[in-house]
């Protein structure tokens, strides 16, 4: 059964300057122990998509299209059942910069209150649990105690990677949860988000920019350009052979060590990640775009099959696939 | 691009057991580092953050002083005043947040003159400026000299600090991270850049990077730093294809990109300059020391007990290893 | 660590308290070369009755004699004599103390309330309540409070005659208890009142713009995400980052308004230390003054102390926990 | 690309056209960031009223001598006004008890309080920038010393030391500004010092010096063109409290009573009974002129503010 | 939030607030009720600075130690005649330098202690070897002798016109002798003890606030029929003038001009423009000191009578002073009217510009570039004076306006300096000034005023200034000086100081504007007995002896303004309770509402 369903999601910001379309229709849904990730640079509409499943975004955002958590409509819910539904049937793992954690308070105070806020506990067996919580995701229990300022980068990462666990969730987002980190460290908290996941059955919804990320974690990938879906499959194949032309650049951009291919050869595209505010007409990557064809600029293009378990929107795509 | 140690001549940087402390020597950040940059060569300085090798570009320009060693840069020493205002015209910088790079209250065009005017480069100032912006992929310039950093995207802040670094036509470009904070799809153009100068200008670089996919795209050698110190160096082709170091090793197995290898994750956090662990300043996370390898071959006691530099400048591929000095 | 913390603010303290010593005292001492002659004018004196008067008041001797005789003094807690009626310049001080700090705590607990609106105008920013907030905030901020002592005077006191005029309580009263209190809460109304205003503005932009800058903490998102309510998430989560800034104003307006309610207790007879700085400086009796210089200081001081103390508790990045 | 480009090829397809100079590419800067600060003011409504408030207080100001006649503040030439009179269409805001106008007296008195208000911030915005600067650009012993007197200023009560000062001084307005400016100065330095140390953490400030810039040349180009908005936000909100202070010193009959402000009306009708005989229109023009021109002024100042201090813009 | 909710969360923060003032307002009515004692209060602008004899010398002071302590001879209500005091009678020796005192019957300190000869005896004596400040200048000649318990002498060294006038406090020896043992420990007391022989003593002192006296019961005209008095400092004039209309205050002592004309029309309350003796003056640098650096022109005496012509002295007094006090040429050295003389019509100096202007250019002073400034004769330096002006007045800036506005029309400019009283002594013993205005207050006896316009007074020396703010003295005023300070006969004495002012008037630097009121006010619904010393044109508080205080009878059932109901108290209190908690529920119902925002 779908844990999070998508239906022709778009999201528009009001902003001093006018509206600005960050998610443009998109559909995406995941079923347990789903793992997906959602690739795309900046301003691409991917986090957006983080807070709009719990209803985060802010104040006169418009939202439309359905987005379902474990069926129910998260945007038609009352704010009691909203707030009830937040951290029990998703929570996010944010970036672990160390904004994302309350500096005047203790970290296992943090947890504490989700689990409280959640459950009929007391608060004596709630402490004990935020201290399996943290020995589970590798911290000792006395690190419940800390400020947030007194951990590294890591573990700060890991506190929250316990936080988000705190109300079993079945459906875990992780909001870029290695940017900041340092390469090994990254290696750590990424192996441990994939040894949590299998353990507990979660879905996840891994969202990066980093798309060799990805590869390694999760099992489908979407890459989105411009609030939009260009390429969604089985993660291998897309990053392997990319269907998309920005999906092949953006595989591209991440070097094969080892291949000679991109030994003195760095690959890139031309010019500038589009701005949501001012999109050109037609395909919006076709300005880009090395193989835009004369109709890209006036033809926007939906996702299309692109072979087994995949699609991907571009108009070559239909053109030597079907 | 030569395979080898450059010859003296053509050295275009040379650091002499170069140390750079903070906190009144309480902290070393660069321990004890020599390395020489031939003309037109690319390095990739690689490693954890902490590990001292933005501390090393810094010193390279004079920002950081040096506690002990020498640097001497086109054959004369890095030293203050007037010489070290000639020093940065022939050495150049590039960032890696183009952003906070860029005075948000300086147009383009003043952000590239500034290095021009410091230096009282001779010529029209308006017209360098553009060529050098032209130079730098942003054409045509005139769309670009009266905008300001804000209004340009990330990759263009970084191509005008490259354009006003290439202003003043150096020697050798200090790479600080060049495309960390930008745009996968960014990424490459600004290596393709940085690496067209090489080869049309000659400029030499110094690329510090925790990317090994940037030293596999543009670097001729990769030297790889850990707490201070270069543990491993030598042409990007052999360290990263047949790394010797455990360290290079690990650093190698979690890049994703790498099919096929065994992930080495190291334990423990990022290394802390102001806690040098004794002997081998990498054995307390080493896997060989940790698999108890070392000590089953006999070597562990040396790990644990005896620092060790580079080996001796006799091939172009150099590490310091106790199990590989072995 | 938190010891150390501690002891360098202290010493921070106790220096800058020395500087404000000497300072005041050379201050004074430059301000009036015969201070005797012009305190004591009009009366006539022989020459051994101002030989006696300069003695008295510390006034024989070089400067520097002066000085470390005053020192000397002030580490017995001895603040020398008031010229004009001899009395020490403690009690003198000591006396008008407390109906300031009565006054002035009141009226800073009432404007205090200003960080409530403050933060609900900040959480909701550009809201119809912010802009009524900040627009009434910045109205009384702008505010003389002489004047508004003028128009509350004139208005409630002499027009309605809801209030007295002044004064701490009522003349040759003898009530005592609740009478008493009621007494004094009702003379000091007005004063508190115009004070409250006077300062409430204040309050209320720093709390607002306080919370402005906690508002796009991520934090704030994470605590939304976990199911709070909008409004636990201001109280439990932006409220106790948004204090720390308004903790320091707080500190240090206290320490200020003790020294500059002068407008206020002139208009409204209140015998406080704003008074007696008005009497004293029209004399002028330095002992007196310089007592009160001393104090103001040191309270300002002490509230910065204080305020960088709390600073380390409230938030745990200070003061190296 | 290793040869320069000849000249002649100035204007080629790949350079398009120059800017003549570098200094016009400057002057085009700061018109169009002074354009924009513009923009950012039309767009606040509440900056918009504090404006125009603002400058209809200056226009009286300026136009004071030709509305009225400076001779009118002279209770030698008053002598056939009613005294007391209440406001009517002769005198606009009624008389006072030497039968001056108070209109006339409010008008000229909104000179003296904006002036006094005006030039008191001068003194101590530059007082304040000048050791704020100092400090923050040299750092090191000279920050120390510095700071340390910014700090033990900083406690010293404000109002008593401007009492005391104002009473030992000799009288007059520029006693007033000299007393205001020595006594508000350090919150101005402290400021300063810490968006110079800001400014002087950024990365471009590095890029500056690895780029080869000297200290004079960080200070023109990168310190002081960064703090100058700053110093220009806080001077804008430096006048409200130099007026409210003059009106202090003023009611408390410190003020120079040989040139009328609206300080020196309070104190005028508070000496003559105004109060309590009723007669609100001696004290309410001067206490609404206060209030109505520190409002507009702390309106504007704290829109200038949120545009041009870069902590508060990016909100 | 909805406009809704606001709304109510608005009222609901009214409603509370209202309801802390109505309990604000009802505790008015509770704290009326207690006294039952009959108060006499009384407002006034400065505080007493020490109830210590030897160390304050505000007026204030002056009227508490007046009420405190009795004295050996008294002052008629009337006239300040010498009438029996402590002393029921006296006899002088025939030289005049020997007076023999006899005491009342039966005195008795305020705590029950007798009250004898010794203690008299002590006062003098020791006030005069300890140089106490408010005593010495009395008793500087004098020595007293205990003949018995009743009886005692005092001996002059010089002839001494005031006795037997004896009008030094008497301090309990008892008491004071403890305190006494040195002059410093004496200005260290508190003199709080309360121990008098007035009829009110010192009860408690709340600084800056209010001080209180209660009846005497021992005081030897009997108890008083008011029980005490408090003295209620203001810090502001209109404030007291509030007071007195609500009742808070029976009686205003310096009320200001403005208000002062505000309360004739009141009714029930009395305004009394008492007259003192008390005079402004205009002053000119007459550069007799030889200090400073005074205007050449002012030594010139057609310039000062110039300046004294183009001075409107009725307008301004109308103007200014609002009419209160008195239109007179002359210096006042007594309250008592009978040492002004009346200055002949020939030699007053009136409102006259015309003549002002032709004096001036006939004595040479013209306006020779045309700049509407007059310069000295043959050209040089213009006559532009400095002009000092005070800004502890009230009255200082209008004085100024005016008399520059004048001074312009006879071609003298003025250069305005504005000076605080501590400034202003100084600037006068610097001589650094051309023109003050100033004022001074005399004693009854008038002495010492005349005594300041002495060659002696002079001050040569900035360091030890003197009196002499004139900066004028002459031989002709001193030998008059001199013979009217012996003269015992009075109406010998009265002449010479006619001859005396007079003088001073035709040639001295002054120009005295007009003579100050003190002006009071007090209420009439609840006291009768309010005495004017001297009569018909004294004030009723702070005068001389002050014998109002002693005079006042309660009437009955006035000021009846104790009408606390108790019943409506409770109601008000029970409506402030319901208020409160409405109030507070809806707050707390609109704060849940507004959390289901999102």
């Amino acid at each position: 059964m779908s844990v999070l369903e998508l239906h022709d999601l778009h999201v528009t910001y009001r902003t001093d300057g006018g509206s600005v379309p960050a998610v443009r229709g998109v559909n995406l849904s995941l079923d347990t122990g789903d793992t997906v990730g959602l690739a795309g640079e900046s301003g691409c509409g991917k986090s957006t998509i983080a807070g709009a499943v719990l209803r985060l975004l802010p104040k006169g955002t418009e939202v439309s299209g359905k987005v379902l958590l474990d069926g129910e409509d998260v945007y038609a819910m009352k704010p009691g059942r909203l707030r009830a539904v937040r951290w029990t049937s998703a929570a996010i793992v944010f970036q672990g910069a160390l904004h994302s954690l309350n500096p005047v308070r203790r970290v296992g105070l943090q947890i504490e209150e989700a689990i409280l806020l959640h459950s009929q506990q007391s608060a004596r067996s709630a402490r004990i649990r935020v201290g399996e919580l943290l020995e589970k995701v590798g911290l000792p229990a006395g690190q419940a105690e800390r400020y947030p300022h007194q951990l590294s980068g890591g573990q700060r990462q890991r506190v929250l990677i316990a936080l988000a666990l705190a109300c079993e969730p079945k459906l875990l987002i992780a909001d870029e949860p290695t940017t900041a980190l340092d390469v090994m460290v990254q290696a750590q908290v990424l192996r441990l988000l994939e040894e949590l996941q299998r353990e507990h059955g979660l879905s996840l919804l891994f969202i990066t920019h980093d798309l060799s990320v990805l590869t390694h974690t999760c099992e489908r990938l979407a890459v989105m350009y411009a609030g939009r879906i260009v390429e969604e499959g089985p993660s291998t194949q897309v990053f392997a052979d990319p269907q998309h032309p920005y999906s092949r650049a953006l595989a591209a951009a991440f070097p094969t060590i080892g291949d000679p291919a991109s030994r003195m050869n760095p690959q890139g595209l031309a010019g500038d990640p589009p701005d949501p505010s001012a999109l050109p007409a037609g395909c919006p990557f076709h300005l880009r775009c090395a193989v835009a064809a004369p109709e890209c600029s006036s033809l926007d293009v939906a996702l299309r099959p692109a072979g087994a378990g995949r699609s991907a929107a571009c108009v070559h795509v239909g053109a030597t696939d079907v | 691009m030569s395979e080898a140690s450059p010859a003296a001549a053509d050295v275009v940087v040379s650091l002499t057991n170069v140390q750079v402390q903070f906190g009144g020597g309480s902290v070393r950040a660069v321990d004890t580092v020599s390395l020489d940059v031939g003309r037109g060569e690319v390095v990739a300085l690689v490693g954890e953050s902490g590990c001292g090798k933005t501390t090393l570009i810094r010193a390279i320009i004079g920002l950081e002083p040096l506690a002990h060693g020498s640097i001497a840069v086109e054959g004369s020493t890095v030293g203050g005043g007037r010489r070290l205002r000639a020093l940065r015209r022939r050495v150049q910088m590039i960032f890696q947040d183009p952003s906070g790079a860029l005075n948000p209250r300086h147009s383009i065009y003043e952000a590239v003159a500034e290095g021009l005017r410091i230096h009282k480069v001779k010529g029209h100032e308006p017209t360098l400026v553009a060529e050098a912006l032209a130079a730098a992929g942003l054409r045509p310039p005139d769309r670009y000299l009266r905008r300001f950093p804000h209004e340009l995207s990330g990759g263009q802040r970084q191509r005008v600090i490259i354009a006003a670094a290439m202003a003043l036509q150096p020697a050798l470009l200090l790479a600080d991270e060049p495309v960390a904070s930008l745009d996968a799809s960014i990424r490459g153009e600004i290596l393709a850049l940085m690496r067209s100068f090489v080869d049309s200008r000659g400029v030499s670089i110094i690329a510090v990077t925790h990317d090994l996919g940037l030293a596999w795209n543009i670097a001729d050698r990769v030297a790889v730093m850990y707490l201070g110190r270069i543990v491993e160096v030598g042409p990007t082709e052999e360290v990263l294809r047949s790394p010797k170091h455990p360290y290079t090793q690990a650093l190698l197995s979690v890049v994703p990109e790498i099919e096929g290898m065994a992930q080495q994750i190291l334990v423990g956090e990022t290394p802390d300059p102001s806690r040098i662990p004794s002997g081998c300043r990498f054995h307390p996370r080493c896997p060989v020391v940790a698999s108890g390898e070392a000590d089953r071959l006999g070597f562990g006691d040396r790990c644990r007990g005896v620092d060790l530099e580079l080996e001796p400048e006799v091939a172009a591929h150099r590490v310091a290893c106790h199990a590989v000095a072995r | 660590m938190r010891a150390r913390f501690i002891l360098t603010k202290l010493v921070g303290a106790l220096s800058t308290l020395a500087f404000v010593v000497a300072f005041n005292f050379f201050l004074f001492r430059v301000v009036n070369e015969n201070t005797v002659e012009s305190m004591f004018r009009g009366r006539n004196l022989s020459p051994s009755q101002i030989a006696r008067l300069e003695r008295q008041f510390n006034l024989d001797g070089s400067k520097w004699e002066q000085f470390t005789a005053y020192v000397g003094q002030l580490l017995h807690g001895n603040l020398g004599l008031s010229m004009k009626d001899f009395r020490p310049v403690t009690t003198v001080v000591g006396e008008a103390l407390w109906p300031t700090v009565l006054l002035v705590g009141t009226s800073t607990l009432l404007a205090m309330t200003g960080i409530f609106f403050g933060f609900r105008a900040g959480w909701r920013r550009r809201s119809g309540y912010d802009v009524g907030v900040t627009t009434f905030s910045m109205f009384t901020y702008s505010m003389p409070d002489a004047w508004l002592s003028m128009v509350f005077l004139g208005l409630f006191a002499s027009g309605l005659g809801l209030f007295p005029t002044g004064g701490l309580e009522d003349s040759g009263s003898n009530a005592a208890g609740l009478a008493k209190l009621l007494d004094q809460a009702h003379h000091m109304a007005l004063p508190a009142l115009v004070l409250a205003i006077a300062y409430i503005g204040e309050y209320t932009i720093v709390a607002r713009s306080a919370m402005i800058d906690t508002l796009r903490e991520d934090y704030l998102q994470l605590a939304r995400a976990k199911g709070l309510r909008d409004s636990e998430v201001r109280s439990k989560h932006a409220q106790p980052n948004a204090m720390l800034p308004v903790v320091s104003l707080s500190a240090l307006n206290f320490g200020f308004v003790l020294s500059g309610a002068i407008a206020v207790e002139t208009i409204f007879s209140w015998p406080g230390l704003g008074q007696l700085t008005r009497n004293a400086a029209t004399g002028p009796d330095f002992p007196v003054l310089q007592g009160l210089f001393l104090l103001f200081s040191a309270s300002l001081i002490f509230a910065n102390l204080i305020a960088d103390l709390m600073y380390g508790r409230i938030d745990p990045r200070v003061g190296g926990r | 690309m290793s040869e320069r480009i000849p000249e002649a090829e100035a204007t080629s397809p790949v350079i398009g056209s120059v800017p003549r100079s570098g200094r016009a590419v400057a002057w085009d800067r700061r018109r169009a960031s002074a354009a924009g600060v513009w923009r950012g003011l039309r767009n606040d409504r509440l900056a918009m009223v504090g404006l125009v408030v603002l400058v209809l207080f200056a226009l009286l100001a300026f136009a004071a001598p030709w509305l009225s006649d400076e001779s009118s503040l002279s209770a030698a030439n008053t002598g056939d006004n009613p005294i007391w009179a209440p406001p009517s269409w002769e005198f606009l805001f009624g008389t006072d008890h030497l039968g001056h106008s108070v209109a006339a007296q409010f008008l000229w008195g909104s000179r003296i309080s904006l002036f006094v208000g005006l030039m008191a911030t001068l003194l101590q915005i530059g007082i304040g920038s000048l050791i704020g600067l100092t400090a923050g650009f040299f750092g090191g012993w000279v920050d120390s010393v510095l700071m340390r007197l910014t700090d033990w200023f900083l406690v010293v009560p404000f109002l008593p030391l401007a009492i005391v000062l104002a009473a030992v001084l000799e009288r007059g307005l520029w006693t007033i500004i000299l007393v205001i400016g020595i006594t508000s100065w350090p919150s101005t330095a402290r400021l300063l010092r810490a968006q110079v140390l800001t400014v002087r953490q950024r990365l471009y400030v590095d890029r500056a010096r690895s780029l080869g810039a000297g200290r004079l040349h960080l200070m023109r180009r990168h310190i002081l063109p960064n703090v100058t908005p700053l110093i220009l936000a806080s001077t804008t909100l430096a006048v409200p409290i130099s007026i409210l202070t003059e009106t202090t010193l003023s009611f408390l009959g410190l003020g120079d009573p040989t040139s009328t402000s609206w300080g020196g009306m309070l104190n005028s009708a508070k000496d003559n009974s105004a109060i309590s005989g009723g007669r609100w229109w001696a004290y309410m023009p001067p206490g609404l002129g206060i209030v109505f021109v520190v409002l507009a002024v702390t309106l504007f100042g704290r829109a200038l503010e949120e545009i041009l201090d870069p902590r508060l813009r990016q909100r | 939030m909805t406009t809704k909710q606001f709304t109510r969360r608005f009222c609901g923060i009214a409603l509370t607030t209202a309801a802390l003032g109505a309990t604000v307002v009802a505790s008015t009515a509770a704290t009326t009720a207690a006294d039952t004692a009959v108060t006499l209060t009384v407002g006034l602008l400065q505080d007493i600075d020490s109830p210590n004899v030897t160390v304050g010398y505000t007026v204030a002071a002056y009227e508490t130690w007046t009420l405190q302590y009795a004295t050996l001879t008294d002052k008629a209500a009337d006239d300040f005649a010498t009438i029996p005091g402590l002393a029921e009678s006296w006899d002088a020796s025939d030289d005049g330098l020997t007076f023999t005192y006899h005491l009342r019957k039966g005195l008795k300190w305020s705590d029950g202690e007798p009250l004898t000869a010794e203690d008299t005896v002590w006062t003098i004596n020791t006030s005069r070897d300890q140089e106490w400040t408010n005593h010495f200048a009395t008793t500087v000649n004098l020595t007293a002798t205990v003949v018995d318990d009743r009886t005692l002498t005092i001996e002059t060294a010089v002839p001494d016109p005031k006795l037997p006038t004896m009008d030094v406090y008497i301090v309990p020896k008892h008491i004071w002798e403890t305190h006494a043992g040195t002059v410093d420990d004496l200005a260290a007391y508190d003199a709080l003890d309360g121990v008098g022989s007035g009829p009110f003593t010192l009860q408690e002192r709340k600084a800056n606030q209010e001080w209180t006296m209660v009846a005497n019961p021992n005081y030897w005209k009997g108890a008083p029929a008011v029980d005490q008095v408090v003295f209620r400092v203001f810090s502001d004039g209109d404030a007291m003038v509030t007071a007195l209309k609500s009742g808070e205050i029976d009686v205003a002592h310096l009320v200001p001009s403005q208000s002062f004309e505000d309360l004739k029309s009141e009714s029930g309350i009395v305004t009394v423009a008492g007259a003192q003796g008390g005079f402004t003056e205009l002053a000119m640098n007459g550069m007799a000191g030889g200090l400073g650096d005074g205007h050449p022109a002012l030594q010139d005496i057609e310039v000062r009578h110039a300046i004294a012509r183009a001075i409107d002295r009725q307008s301004l007094f109308d103007r200014v002073v609002k009419g209160q006090g008195e239109m007179i040429d002359t210096l006042g050295v007594s309250p008592s009217p009978e040492w002004t003389p009346t200055i002949p019509a020939d030699q007053q100096l009136n409102y006259d510009p015309a003549a002002a202007n032709q004096a001036l250019d006939d004595a040479g002073y013209l306006d020779a570039d045309g700049n509407g400034v007059r310069e000295m004769p043959g050209g040089g330096d213009e006559l532009k004076f400095r002009y000092a002006e005070r800004s502890d007045s009230v009255n200082g800036a209008a004085i100024r306006e005016l008399i520059e506005g004048w001074l312009k029309e006879i071609g003298i400019a003025l250069e305005v300096s504005v000076f605080d009283d501590t400034q202003l002594g100084q600037v006068v013993y610097d001589g650094t000034y051309d023109l003050f205005v100033w004022g001074w207050t005399p004693f009854v006896d008038p002495d010492p005023m005349l005594s300041y316009f002495t060659c002696d007074q002079l001050t040569t020396d900035a360091a030890s200034p003197g009196y002499n703010d004139a900066n004028w003295c002459s031989e002709e005023y001193d030998a008059l000086y001199l013979q009217q300070n012996q003269e015992l006969d009075r109406a010998t004495r009265i002449d010479l100081v006619h001859q005396m002012i007079t003088l001073f008037y035709n040639e001295s630097t002054y120009v005295v504007l007009y003579h100050d009121a003190d002006t009071q006010a007090y209420r009439t619904d609840r006291f009768t007995g309010w005495t004017q010393q001297p009569k018909g044109t004294g004030p009723v508080v702070f005068t001389n002896s002050s014998p109002t205080y002693f005079n006042l009878t309660p009437i009955e059932g006035g000021g009846g303004d104790d009408s606390s109901s108790t019943g409506l108290l409770i109601g008000i209190i029970a409506g402030v309770l319901v208020l409160l908690v409405v109030g507070g529920l809806l707050v707390v119902r609109s704060r849940k509402n507004s959390d289901e925002r999102e």
